[in-house]
């Protein structure tokens, strides 16, 4: 596609868009550069007892954790986790989403009806419950929060490309092009598909920020990678015991999970606004 | 002749991504008392533009009126406070009949709420102004003269079963019966002009029929002069007195039908009555297409496609000038004296 | 006299009717018994008012609905129950154009793959022989080259149509169904694709199902017309004939609605009352008969067939 | 009932509060209101709830001390009739009781409602905007019928019905919410219960849990439907 540039153009001049693009970049390069940007790299698994909770300081920018370790370090360090979570589960429910979407959207029937209600069975239920649930069943560490994640954040996908799918079969380009004899995989994948990217991508940034917002949840409750792995939402669940004293130890967290949050969801807007056909005609003036 | 609405001079442009549209270029218009008139033009050309211009409409965001005047009854609408626009002429004096009459009624409230809303404040009985938006209570004495006045245009026409009509809701009614509606609506206020935007558009050939059939028949029996536009030269032809022709955000010639059809004398109405299907088969196009309204042609817009074209064309937009019987065209080569 | 191209027998196209449950609650009879042929070399016009089932009719012809009942002979064969993938072959010789041929474009594809895709689905031909056809048909429909790299919404309404056509024709179709093809067309506009189709019908020896609600337009186009009101066809005959003096009443009721320039106005003696019954639910017997001047209480009773009458076939029992 | 007090309370705030907010952003687009709702609902979304409760607590509870920290009450509850304290409180005439639930709810109710707060004003803000491009609001200006009328009566019914259907998925969303704010602020409700039984892995518990929370979701997705027949006329004779 020759748009590729076109839309990174028309997203740095949408102000909350390109924000959002900074924060996301930010972030990368946190995690990618962790071990060369945190002033104390060691000390997500070392303990300096006689340094704990000191506050924000030329030393510790963000002050220390109830084990003496600097919480600025450990942040980072949250960062590479994070991303992880995020791409991978984001990725798999992409891959297990889109394809069931698509073939639940082109087929009409009882098999499509089902795949879809499968889904909105999932759909019923709020992600951070369900999540819970599987997260706690399968016992606390990454691999099962990415899971349980993936489990749970698929029939997002699934639903929009299926409504979208749906929505195009009534496209005359489409049924045009069945009208040709095209073969239905012709048709899905070639015609359909490239024209449903757009939601999907948007769909995908937004459900980055939503990943790491219920991962973060989990973590808080505990049901995140075990200590000592430096997991933003655990972090804010040991802070607790040392508020209000230890402000900077709950607060910093918090704000990375937000600006990093925020920044795909305005990337996400931004790319909807600059993506959608449906919003950009409404710009052109109508004539008549 | 004094007019009851003439536009002057008025240009209008949109903003659009490739940047401003100059959709109306020093338009005049002009609208007798008891007169209707057809505004007829391809799409594109600016006619809707025009009467939502008129009715002060425009879209709040792209359009912009980049000068001219608007004089309704001798005032300047465009210049008048628009408080008083909306309380005393729109709806009241000019009124309005929409192209899509499915679309234009609200699918979530009755008809009867929808039409009495409009009489709370437009109704000829209401003073002026009308009672305090939202708050404001409907005199008892004038909600009944008004259901009155509801029920007996309703009959007039022709939808059956007024009252029980009332109760429905919009979509309980078919195409025909919702412009039925339109129409009543607009005549409600008892106005001095209509401006119906391609009334009939929407509709089958037999609905439209009997709808032209209607809506001559009462604005003539009123007195109303109807603003008309439509991209169907048949459906001028059968409907009005006096049609003026749009191209390109610029009108070109205004004359009474018959005149208008039988002595065309722009170049383009020429074209354009030429490419109407005949019954012989033989089928004219205009060469070429309409131009872009971000950088459209100079002079007169026209001239890329005409065949009459010269230097002068390109240069300068021919001045109005008037051929006899109230026959009036902008060109600087007008076809005079030959039939179509 | 040639074999028809194209044979309808009693085409039926039934939808069904359902409430919120998904049971089904009546049949909408969108077509109802149609038979008809089509030569090869002519244009037939279809007309009808919005409801009347004509395009539903196309669209069963064209194979994106399955009949309900009858025959549809195409060449000689019958086409209307052939496996999703012998029908998908069909299409090489049946075309269908719709409303906007320039919205069949895939907005993600440039013009040229657009073109080649035809002929890669039906043909086994090189890229390079392919290549040499695209840009035949290409100049064929009077566009350059230089549009076989360009998005279509790099192009104009006109010529979008114009490569719209130009897929379509790739294929070398005998038989196209055009549906509503001038339909919200500038009338200046119209007179231009109007010319296509008929260029292209002489260089590609094109017959043509033309549908559409504007008589004016088949008028000049067709040589003979179909008139269709709720699912059946109620004349069926030479267009000059028909025009000339209509005998069903509804081709006259449907005559006397079009606002003609320079004849009388229709405002002042129209005389049809009333709209279409809902196709829902069509009235017993003749299903004009609701609107018609000239019902009688036989018309309720019995539903009128299509006989011979004055060069033409008219269903009606006074026609 | 402490879970149902607070989720309705938050909806109650949400939904008072959401809906004019969103329907004056759009009516007044690009103003600073707009520029203001926009960042508030962008971060109410990308805010962890439970951070937010925490900031919340330390910043009125333990600084400020104009709330307590946690918990539903103070002393005894009142008479038990509806099992809102609130209510409770109301219905028995016992306005201390009455102040104090309200104190301890303040905080709790806010963090809660403000995710889905920052949906409601985005939705209705979509929806108004979606109306006021239709036609029939062209015909009623074009009429000149008072703007307030069109507004306030005409495009927010319109609006109304699609956002009637997005409270079914804010139930999600506050439930979500619920158990998450509730571990904060020791609510003594069935998300406390839930992370607690989480916490000592008591396996069934969490089971019941997830299985309440999908059954309470299911039921309001139907009242949505039922309400979605009731905004829309069209729903009801076609």
């Amino acid at each position: 596609m020759s748009s590729v540039s076109f839309v990174l153009a028309r997203l740095a001049r949408d102000r909350s868009a390109l924000v959002g693009l900074v924060l996301i970049a930010l972030l990368v390069l946190c995690a990618v550069l962790a071990p060369l940007l945190a002033t104390h790299p060691d000390d997500v698994f070392e303990l300096h007892p006689a340094e704990r909770l000191r506050a924000p300081s030329g030393a510790h920018w963000l002050g220390t954790d109830r084990m003496g370790a600097d919480v600025y370090s450990r942040l980072l360090f949250g960062a590479r986790i994070t991303i992880i979570i995020g791409i991978i589960a984001v990725g798999a429910s992409l891959a297990i989403g889109v394809p069931i979407g698509l073939v639940a959207g082109y087929y009409h029937g009882w098999p499509s009806d089902s795949l879809m209600r499968v889904s909105d069975i999932f759909l019923a239920v709020p992600q951070v419950v369900l999540a819970i649930a599987i997260a706690q069943t399968l016992g606390p560490s990454l691999p099962n929060v990415i899971l349980a994640l993936s489990v749970t954040y698929w029939p997002w996908f699934a639903r929009v490309v299926y409504a979208e799918t749906r929505a195009l079969q009534k496209e005359v380009f489409v049924e045009s092009t069945a009208a040709l004899g095209a073969s239905p995989w012709r048709l899905t994948v070639l015609h359909v598909l490239p024209n449903i990217a757009s939601p999907i991508i948007v769909r995908a940034s937004i459900g980055m920020g939503f990943t790491i917002l219920t991962a973060a949840a989990l973590g808080f409750l505990g049901l995140g990678p075990p200590p000592p792995t430096p997991e933003w939402g655990r972090t804010i669940a040991e802070s607790r015991e040392f508020l209000p004293d230890a402000w900077w130890y709950a607060a910093a967290p918090g704000l990375a999970i937000f600006l990093t949050v925020m920044g795909f969801n305005l990337l996400g807007d931004g790319l909807r606004d600059v993506l959608d056909p449906r919003l950009r005609r409404s710009r052109t003036a109508q004539d008549g | 002749m004094a007019e009851l609405l003439a536009v002057r001079g008025l240009r209008v442009e949109f903003a659009t991504d490739r940047g401003p549209a100059q959709v109306l270029d020093a338009i005049n218009l002009d609208v007798g008392p008891g007169e209707v008139v057809g505004l007829v033009g391809e799409s594109g050309c600016g006619k809707t533009t025009l009467a939502r211009a008129i009715l002060g409409v425009l879209p709040e965001g792209p359009a912009r009126i980049r000068g001219g005047e608007v004089r309704f009854k001798g005032t300047d609408l465009l210049r008048e406070d628009p408080a008083t626009v909306n309380d005393r002429v729109r709806g009241r004096a000019i009124t309005f009949i929409p192209q899509d009459p499915f679309t234009s009624f609200s699918p979530v409230f009755s008809v009867e709420t929808q039409i009495m809303d409009l009489m709370k404040w437009k109704s000829p009985r209401a003073t002026n102004g009308g009672p305090s938006p939202l708050l404001g209570r409907y005199p008892a004495a004038r909600y009944r003269a008004d259901r009155e006045a509801v029920l007996a245009t309703l009959r007039d026409v022709q939808i059956p079963e007024p009252a029980r009509a009332l109760r429905r809701l919009p979509h309980e009614f078919s195409g025909g019966q919702r412009q039925r509606l339109m129409i009543a609506m607009a005549l409600l206020p008892r106005p001095d002009l209509i401006i119906a935007d391609e009334p009939t558009t929407a509709l089958d050939v037999t609905i439209q029929a009997q709808i032209l059939k209607l809506l001559r028949a009462l604005v003539k029996e009123r007195g109303v002069s109807v603003l008309f536009t439509t991209h169907d030269l048949g459906t001028a032809h059968e409907i009005c007195d006096r049609v003026v022709v749009m191209y390109a955000g610029q009108e070109m010639e205004a004359a009474p039908t018959e005149a208008f059809f039988g002595r065309p004398a722009h170049p383009y109405t020429r074209s354009l009555l030429a490419s109407v299907p005949s019954a012989g088969g033989e089928i004219r196009d205009i060469p070429g297409e309409v131009p872009s309204l971000v950088a459209p042609p100079s002079g007169c817009r026209f001239h890329p496609r005409c065949e009459y074209a010269t230097a002068e064309c390109r240069e300068v937009r021919p001045a109005p000038s008037m051929l006899a019987g109230g026959h009036g065209v902008r060109c600087h080569h007008p076809i005079v004296g030959a039939d179509a | 006299m040639t074999p028809p191209l194209l044979e309808l027998a009693d085409l039926v196209r039934h939808f069904p009717l359902r409430n919120a449950f998904g049971h089904r609650v009546g049949w909408l009879r969108a077509v109802d018994g149609v038979s008809l042929a089509v030569h090869p070399g002519e244009t037939l016009g279809l007309v009808g008012e919005s409801g009347c089932g004509k395009s539903t009719l196309g669209k069963t012809v064209m194979g994106i609905y399955t009949p309900t009942a009858g025959d549809i002979r195409f060449a000689g064969r019958e086409i209307g129950r052939l496996a999703k993938r012998e029908r998908r072959a069909v299409a090489k010789d049946l075309q269908y154009v719709y409303q906007d041929p320039g919205a069949s474009l895939d907005p993600r594809w440039k013009v040229g793959p657009l073109l080649h895709e035809p002929l890669r689905i039906h043909t086994r031909l090189s890229r390079a022989e392919r290549e040499r056809e695209v840009r035949a048909i290409l100049a064929a429909v009077g566009l350059p080259d230089a549009h076989l790299d360009l998005y279509p919404h790099e192009l104009s309404g006109g010529q979008q149509r114009r490569v719209g056509l130009a897929r379509i024709l790739t294929l070398r179709p005998r038989l196209v169904i055009l549906d509503e093809p001038t339909s919200g067309l500038d009338v200046s506009v119209q007179a231009s694709v109007l010319k296509l189709f008929r260029s292209l019908q002489e260089t590609f020896a094109l017959t043509y199902v033309f549908i559409s609600h504007d008589l004016s337009v088949v008028r000049a186009m067709c040589a003979r017309i179909a008139v269709m009101y709720l699912g059946k066809i109620v004349e069926l005959g030479d267009t000059a004939a028909v025009f000339e003096k209509p005998r069903h009443p509804y081709t006259q009721s449907l005559l006397a609605a079009v606002p003609l320039i320079g004849a009388r106005r229709i405002s002042q003696d129209f005389r049809l009352e009333g709209e279409p019954p809902n196709p829902r639910d069509v009235p017993s017997g003749c299903r004009f008969r609701t609107r018609c001047p000239l019902a009688q209480a036989r018309c309720a009773e019995e539903e009128p067939a299509l006989r011979p009458l004055d060069g033409r076939t008219v269903a009606c029992h006074f026609a | 009932m402490a879970t149902i007090e607070l989720t309705v309370v938050a909806m109650i705030v949400s939904v008072l509060v959401g809906i004019p907010l969103g329907v004056l952003s759009a009516l007044w687009r690009n103003s600073l209101l707009d520029h203001t709702l926009r960042v508030v609902t962008v971060s109410g979304l990308a805010i962890a709830s439970f951070w937010l409760g925490i900031m919340l607590q330390l910043l009125f509870a333990m600084r400020l001390g104009w709330t307590p920290l946690n918990g539903r009450l103070q002393g005894f509850p009142p008479q038990s009739i509806t099992g809102f304290y609130l209510l409770d409180a109301a219905l028995t005439w016992d306005w201390a009781t009455f102040g104090t639930a309200l104190q301890h709810l303040a905080l709790p109710a806010a963090t809660l409602a403000f995710p889905a707060l920052a949906t409601l004003v985005r939705f209705t803000r979509a929806g108004v905007l979606d109306v006021m491009q239709s036609n029939f609001v062209l015909y009623e200006r074009a009429m000149g019928l008072p703007r307030p009328l069109i507004v306030w009566k005409y495009i927010l019914r319109s609006a109304l019905t699609s956002t009637v259907t997005q409270i079914g998925l804010l139930f999600g969303i506050l439930l979500a919410g619920a158990v998450v704010t509730e571990a904060v602020f020791d609510w003594p409700g069935i998300g406390t219960y839930a992370v607690n039984s989480i916490l000592r892995s008591d396996y069934n518990a969490v089971m019941g849990f997830t299985v309440w929370a999908g059954a309470i979701f299911i039921v309001v997705n139907l009242l949505v439907d039922v309400a979605q027949t009731l905004v829309d006329p069209r729903e009801r004779t076609t």
